[in-house]
């Protein structure tokens, strides 16, 4: 290969301006995420030394990974995460382009109610879950005697009942999050120039017509922006649950049968990995965050690939 | 706009001078010896515990000449464990930490912490030590382990420092708003029920669904169900005649135990206080909402609000009887003075202090001899104290703190929810346990 | 027909705001109730105000000590008494700001005795207290009911009528009054000798009640402490979370301009490795991270607390994103003007790229400002650099979480974010522009 | 003050595509040359590679007569202004054209006499506060030019300066470039796909399509003499046009034959050809030099009859569309006749100003200045 001299230039002033971030990244996420694999292949023993659990670990090949994926409860955390997913996703979608719909227009005291829909997101997402358990507990919360005056009863309450409780973790979630997507949205529209709106107007187009074939496709950018952060924020969800669905006595709420195991209804990847850790099985935890990434990868390829913007 | 470049560097360059800046200076003067001790007492406690360890300090100078300095540092309680993985991790474990009894098993298992009777300042046996605490606190830091022989050994692994145990709770004004539909049920209101069979009748009539009140309400996990199985007198694990240990929860008595707390819970006087976002007991015992819970005498004092009274464990086919609770203090391997850890956890779990301690605080003495001794006005201490006596702890069993939250919890929460029948949930919990987790006991060489 | 949609869209746009922000209001709300009180379904005051219960021997033959200290600021108060053996005894709290303790069986005589205000010796008058007779007070008590062989008399002081006693017997019987010094009372016979728990109604007036069930004790509590260095708390959470934005910014920023804007050996290479790392959970770098910060020396360092987080890979994406929309003539423009390598960046890119800066700072910020666990272990326990949420933490005991105090601690955490987002607000919108800037 | 050689520079990407292919010229000291062509044709690669913008790849890049190919930019003291301005959004005016001045630490006083003479001669002396983004297009661009002028440089590059403003003011701003030249007395290398700005502005164009350089020459040479079809087509408006011929040389001169006419061109316009002559050969005409017929003496061999297809009225004169049965050609024509469409009319061309290129390599046949 024929180097270019100007180019040769270019990157060892590139690499000047890279070498900080770099340097911190090689020590304290390129080293640790190498190292994690490599003790994705190996396990401690049961009576491993505290003191030096990594040096007692022994090889033991693909074991992490094949134990992982016979194991019911993996795939049942990917399952929660799918629904989880499912749930979050696109109803932050909507509800981010909704606000910033309504925001967008010339309303007075649009900028207050902006700041107030974004307030939530600066707040401390443990301390919002313990909140809303307070509000959303059966019998004696905000939620639930609000519900039962509609005669709404859900047995164990939103969060005990395991048909309802990831929903409800996750649309308290969105409901936390929706002043991001809001703002995302805001700047989107806000670049859509006028002029399309008025054509549009011209040629008839209904409000609906307007957002179906106008909006959505013109902020879809944003829209695969938010896939695929949402994908992995689905994927690393561990305090929400943490917060909103576990006891000291057990994580991951309320229990149902899954096969031969009993699983938590809200028994998310992300916990469940936070689980394994917990225990030092960290040759079994780095073998999960492994898989997890090839799934990161193969969701958000495909992602890129359905809804990639010609640009 | 040109300044804007300027200020960001000026703020850049001020991290970097603020960054080591301040760094810990922990260099105590080289004659005093310190240890660090990590502790999760409340403020209270905390109090009281800064004066008993500056006394022993003073006591010890006089005793061996030596200045001794105790490093108190408070720990929030519940990131304790991970926080002690890293430490140890890392080479940075205190010298003696205050742990919950539970996790003396799993320490001892990780070689994390010393048995205290290969210390060279042991000068007495195992047995010895033993007589002189309250049985159901000292048990859990005596642990079997396999030794290079393959034979199997008894160590001290820590000393306990408070014990306690759950007793029934119960709210006098709510038995006396129902006196009349009690009466008529044939039931006292002005005591608590004594047996399981009272007791779910008084739960019964005390549950009034208009009033959003409940008779009785429970956490589930294996330790807090301990009175249920305890009282109707099931084991956890048997030893066969030829010395094998199996599970035996599942047997008959486990199972009427498991289907009494199902009956609670599906007959609707149990409030379902144990499902993830409901009010716990505790709460609801306070807010006046659930007559009966059982709890610890930690809640003595929270409950100041309430009008309630104190009483055993309603009694089953094996009588009376409750879980143990309460905190350990171990000392760490990697302490470089163990003797003297070691003559400070003897000091602190001693008849003096126990006494003093106990009397200022309202809590149950771990030594025999205060136990004894300690007069207390407290009418509802008295009760704990004497449930003590009957209250068995949960067994020492490899990993049980995985068993417990990957199987038996779940499994109880199944039953008492009617996804599973009590025989079939305590069969997958003995299955696991015969399979994955008493073999353990003899794979572990130290 | 336009005023008619503005209107549902008002509403509409009011009901959502409510609730986004209902976990804030509640989170206030809690942070002002009394102690105990934050998890009772009860928001307005009431006008009949319940006393805690109290117990009462009939038919002791014994003197009885009673003391009183009342002092709202207290959060705890133990008394010592000589004829206890200078025992430190925990006082009851009977709310805004009464604390009791009664001793039985006391023989006549006089004693010493003082008080433990939150740990400091507080001694009252001369600090003796005579005992004789039935009752012995070290002031006259606001609660003063007494028994004898086989009555009890109650004695209660409230503002306003009716009050009245009912016993865990059942009997209740209504106080007269008040007398001058404003006191209640009645008397009950006949009653057989034995252990009675009593309790008191009375009516309030509405900001009594109100007053009985909020208070502003708690940001009090939070605030001056010993216990839990609010304010150190607070700085260190101040500077760990600065310095972390800081330099997550100019390291991100540095990275970002030559991702957009160089042509390098490489880059397509690193960058992909860069994005895969961001897809892989964070939860298993700990360990590593913990374990080379222990090397380093960092524990109980600023610098541990936040130097493993600073190469921000999405933060490298948001600038890099932004920093393309940048037309590259300028940077062309400025090298024909003379500008090195350095000014290009420092002069063009920089300025440029403010908003977008502005966001990442206020979204590292964020997060490290509600960073736990990993500030929480790279600190040890006494460590002065502990920051708020390790702070916080304490309030969560064993058995019990002091909600009241917690979300007070909560309220004051969120405020620095608040303002720092307000500040930000312009420069945070314009930020998340992609197309951000225009000629 | 400078000249600029480029003797066979070439431009190969990254990805095997070769932007320039062995451009060599010179620029004079004073001189005002335009580099024009098609889009994508390589000008700009050009004149970025003067500027230090792009690498040479290979080749020599003189100023001045020393070597500079691998001087990085600010230091060939040469001074560019960008197609899109690239004004630095988050700087004034005032800053903006300082802003070299001040990288090179030049004194303040200096700096600002220099940008308030530049702003004066561009008339931006009330605008020095404003920040770009509150000016119309043309004073940004004399914000532009004047960031440039203010360095005093050696060399002004100019890339298609002119091609974000509209028309009229792009007219009038050619003409203030123009009087700027006259005034700085200085190189200048402007590059631009608009043959109209080459031709009025330039004292030397040059010729650019595919990476390649077809002709250098003055304006007028360049419209008399182009060297091939493709300098032909691309100077002028509307563009010459072309039509196949077969082609018979005798002592008479060459008898073009088209299909529908023919035409004879004089013996002293085609000396050129005799020595070699192809079969097939294309006929150039500038559509200036078709007259119609009846304001002139016939001439039956240079006489053209088609169909009149679009007539275009400018006023001062017509553009009209003829179709011949194998062609198109424009003509520019006085109004004074009227046109029905549709009709046959009969054109007369000059023959003295006609053009003929090799069909199959489209090199004129009648260029003998080279």
């Amino acid at each position: 290969m024929k180097f270019d001299k100007v180019k040769l230039r270019e990157s060892v002033v590139s690499y000047l301006f890279l070498a900080p971030f770099l340097t911190v990244f090689v020590v304290f996420l390129g080293y640790p995420a190498l190292y994690s694999l490599y003790i994705s292949f190996r396990t401690a023993p049961f009576s491993a030394d505290w003191y030096n659990v990594f040096g007692s670990m022994q090889y033991v090949g693909l074991a992490n990974y094949r134990e992982l994926l016979a194991d019911n409860r993996f795939w049942w955390s990917l399952f929660c995460t799918f629904i989880y997913g499912l749930v979050t996703i696109p109803s932050s979608i909507a509800l981010g382009l909704g606000l910033a719909i309504l925001l967008n227009n010339k309303l007075k005291g649009r900028n207050f109610f902006r700041t107030v829909f974004y307030l939530p997101n600066v707040l401390d997402l443990y301390v919002v879950g313990t909140i809303w358990v307070l509000m959303l507990s059966p019998n004696y919360g905000l939620v639930d005697v609000l519900l039962s005056k509609l005669h709404i009863h859900i047995s164990g309450g939103l969060l005990g009942n395991p048909w309802t409780a990831l929903p409800t973790i996750g649309l308290v979630v969105v409901l936390k999050g929706a002043g991001f997507g809001m703002i995302l949205f805001l700047s989107a529209i806000q670049n859509i120039p006028e002029s399309v709106y008025e054509a549009a107007e011209i040629d008839g187009a209904t409000a609906w017509q307007k957002l179906r074939y106008i909006t959505i496709p013109l902020v879809k950018p944003v829209i695969l922006f938010m896939i695929i952060t949402g994908t992995m924020n689905a994927l690393n969800a561990f305090t929400e649950v943490y917060a909103m669905a576990s006891t000291k006595y057990g994580y991951g709420g309320p229990f149902i049968k899954f096969g031969n195991e009993s699983v938590g209804a809200t028994s998310l990847s992300g916990l469940y990995l936070y689980l394994i850790f917990e225990r030092g099985e960290y040759g079994k935890a780095a073998a999960f965050s492994y898989l997890l990434m090839i799934f990161a990868l193969i969701i958000s390829f495909i992602n890129q690939r359905f809804l990639r913007t010609e640009k | 706009m040109n300044r804007l470049p300027a200020i960001f560097l000026t703020l850049l360059a001020l991290g970097f001078a603020l960054l080591n800046a301040y760094k810990l200076m922990a260099t105590p003067p080289k004659d005093v010896v310190e240890l660090t001790v990590w502790e999760t007492f409340n403020p209270e406690e905390h109090r009281i515990f800064k004066q008993i360890a500056a006394e022993f300090e003073q006591q010890y100078f006089q005793k061996y000449g030596k200045q001794v300095k105790l490093k108190l540092e408070r720990v929030p309680f519940d990131g304790l464990m991970p926080r002690i993985k890293y430490a140890c991790l890392a080479g940075a474990a205190p010298d003696i930490c205050r742990v919950d009894n539970a996790w003396v098993l799993t320490l001892a298992y990780g070689r994390a912490i010393t048995a205290l009777d290969t210390l060279p300042n042991f000068n007495s046996t195992i047995e010895e030590v033993e007589k002189e605490y309250v049985a159901a606190a000292i048990d859990s830091n005596i642990i079997e382990l396999v030794d290079e022989n393959g034979q199997m050994k008894r160590h001290l692994y820590g000393l306990p420092d408070q014990t306690n145990c759950v007793a029934l709770f119960w709210n006098k004004d709510l038995f006396k708003q129902s006196e009349e539909e009690l009466r008529s049920a044939g039931l006292d209101p002005e005591r608590a029920p004594a047996t399981w069979e009272e007791f779910e009748r008084y739960a019964r009539v005390l549950t009034i669904p208009e009033k959003k009140q409940y008779g009785f309400a429970m956490f589930n996990s294996l330790w807090w169900s301990l009175p249920f199985f305890n009282t109707f007198g099931a084991e956890f694990v048997r030893t066969s005649a030829d010395g094998h240990v199996y599970g035996a929860l599942d047997e008959e008595a486990g199972q009427k135990a498991l289907e009494f707390m199902t009956r609670l819970y599906q007959s609707g006087v149990e409030a379902g206080a144990w499902r993830t976002g409901s009010i716990n007991p505790d709460q609801g015992f306070l807010n006046g909402k659930y007559a009966m819970i059982l709890s610890g005498p930690w809640n003595l004092k929270r409950f100041s609000m309430v009008n309630f009274g104190v009483s055993l464990i309603p009694a089953g086919p094996a009588g009376t009887s409750s879980n143990v609770g309460g905190q350990n203090m171990v000392v760490f391997r990697s302490s470089k003075h163990p003797e003297i850890a070691l003559e400070f956890l003897r000091y602190f779990s001693s008849e003096e202090v126990q006494v003093k301690w106990c009397e200022t605080l309202g809590q149950i003495p771990v030594n025999l001899k205060a136990f004894e001794k300690v007069s207390t006005a407290n009418p509802h201490l008295k009760v704990f104290m004497e449930q003590m006596k009957t209250a068995k702890p949960r067994p020492k069993i490899p990993r049980m703190d995985v068993l417990e939250e990957k199987v038996i919890n779940p499994a109880i929460q199944l039953a008492m929810q009617g996804d599973l029948s009590a025989d079939e949930a305590l069969r997958r919990a003995v299955d696991e346990l015969n399979k994955n987790y008493l073999p353990l006991i003899y794979q572990t060489q130290h | 027909m336009r005023s008619l949609k503005d209107f549902f869209v008002y509403i509409l746009l009011s009901v959502g705001a409510m609730l986004s922000i209902l976990p804030i209001i509640w989170m206030l709300v809690i942070a002002c109730k009394q102690q105990g009180q934050a998890l009772r379904f009860e928001f307005l005051p009431s006008t009949i105000g319940i006393s805690q219960p109290y117990s009462i021997k009939v038919g002791g033959k014994y003197n009885t000590v009673i003391f009183e200290y009342v002092n709202e600021d207290a959060q705890t108060v133990f008394v010592k008494a000589e004829f206890a053996g200078d025992k430190e005894v925990e006082m009851l709290s009977e709310g805004q700001g009464i604390f009791t303790a009664r001793f039985e069986g006391i023989t006549a005589g006089q004693y010493r005795y003082s008080f433990l205000v939150d740990g400091e010796e507080v001694v009252e008058g001369n600090g003796l207290i005579k005992v004789e007779g039935e009752y012995s007070y070290n002031h006259p008590p606001r609660n003063g009911t007494t028994a004898t062989e086989s009555s009890i008399t109650f004695r209660f002081r409230s503002s306003r009528s009716p009050v009245k006693a009912i016993l865990s017997t059942g009997q209740q019987i209504d106080l007269a009054g008040p007398d001058a010094a404003g006191y209640f009372t009645a008397q009950l016979n006949d009653l057989p000798a034995g252990d009675y728990s009593y309790r008191f109604e009375y009516a309030r007036s509405w900001t009594e009640g109100l007053a009985e069930l909020y208070t502003y004790k708690n940001f009090v509590a939070v605030l001056f402490n010993k216990d839990f260095p609010f304010l150190k708390f607070f700085l260190n959470s101040l500077i760990v979370a600065t310095l972390a934005a800081i330099f997550t910014v100019a390291l991100c920023t540095a990275g970002g301009y030559v991702f957009a804007k160089k042509n390098f050996y490489g880059k397509e290479v690193l960058f992909y490795i860069l994005l895969a790392t961001m897809l892989v959970p964070g939860l298993i770098f700990m360990v590593p991270q913990f374990v080379i910060v222990t090397k380093l020396g960092w524990i109980n360092t600023y610098a541990g607390m936040f130097v493993p987080h600073i190469a921000n890979v999405f933060g490298l994406y948001l600038l890099r994103q932004y920093m393309e929309t940048i037309p590259d003539s300028l940077f062309e423009a400025a090298r024909i003007d003379g500008a090195t390598e350095w000014q290009q960046f420092s002069v063009i890119a920089v300025p440029l790229s403010m908003p977008i800066m502005v966001t990442l700072f206020l979204l590292v910020f964020v997060g490290q400002w509600s960073n736990f666990l990993w500030q929480y272990i790279t600190n040890t326990p006494d460590s002065p650099l502990r920051t708020l949420p390790v702070g916080l933490a304490l309030f969560k005991g064993q058995y019990d979480i002091r909600w009241e105090q917690m979300m007070a601690g909560a309220c004051f955490s969120v405020i620095p974010i608040t303002i720092l987002f307000l500040l930000a607000q312009r420069f945070f919108i314009e930020g998340m522009t992609s197309g951000g800037v225009k000629e | 003050m400078a000249s600029v050689q480029l003797k066979n520079i070439r431009k190969v990407y990254d990805n095997g595509h070769e932007a320039v292919k062995g451009a060599s010229f010179e620029v004079a000291d004073r001189e005002f040359v335009v580099l024009v062509g098609p889009s994508g044709c390589g000008k700009s690669t050009l004149l970025r590679m003067i500027a230090g913008l792009e690498s040479i790849s290979s080749g020599d890049l003189l100023i001045d007569g020393i070597r500079v190919n691998d001087l990085p930019a600010k230091d060939r003291d040469i001074a560019m202004v960008f197609q899109n301005y690239a004004l630095y959004p988050h700087m004034t005016v005032y800053e903006n054209m300082a802003f070299s001045l001040k990288l090179r630490n030049f004194p303040k006083e200096e700096i600002d006499k220099r940008v308030r003479e530049a702003a004066e001669m561009l008339g931006l002396l009330d605008y020095l506060d404003r920040k770009p983004k509150a000016m119309s297009g043309g004073q940004r661009q004399r914000v532009a030019v004047g960031r440039a002028i203010v360095r005093r440089p050696k060399v002004f590059l100019f890339d298609e300066p002119l091609s974000n403003l509209d028309a009229k003011l792009r007219v009038q701003m050619r003409v203030e470039l123009i009087k700027l030249h006259h005034r700085l007395q200085s190189t200048m290398i402007y590059v631009t796909h608009d043959q109209v700005e080459a031709m009025t502005m330039a004292d030397k164009i040059v010729v650019v399509n595919k990476g390649e350089i077809q002709q250098v020459a003055a304006p007028i040479e360049l419209y008399r003499n182009p060297i091939n079809k493709f300098v032909a087509g691309f100077i002028g408006s509307p563009a010459m046009n072309f039509c196949e011929c077969s082609i018979k040389l005798d002592s008479s001169g060459a008898l073009l034959d088209e299909g529908t006419f023919k035409i004879k061109l004089p013996p002293e316009r085609v000396r050129s050809l005799k020595t070699n002559c192809p079969e097939k050969v294309l006929f150039g005409i500038r559509p200036e030099c078709i007259y119609d017929a009846r304001a002139t003496t016939p001439q039956p061999e240079a006489t053209i009859e088609g169909t009149v297809e679009v007539v275009e009225t400018m006023g001062n004169e017509i553009f009209v569309q003829i179709a011949t049965a194998r062609n198109e050609l424009t003509a520019r024509l006085s109004p004074d006749f009227e046109y029905q469409i549709g009709q046959r009319y009969r054109f007369v061309v000059d023959v003295n100003k006609a053009h003929l290129f090799d069909a199959v390599t489209e090199k004129s046949l009648l260029y003998d200045a080279l």
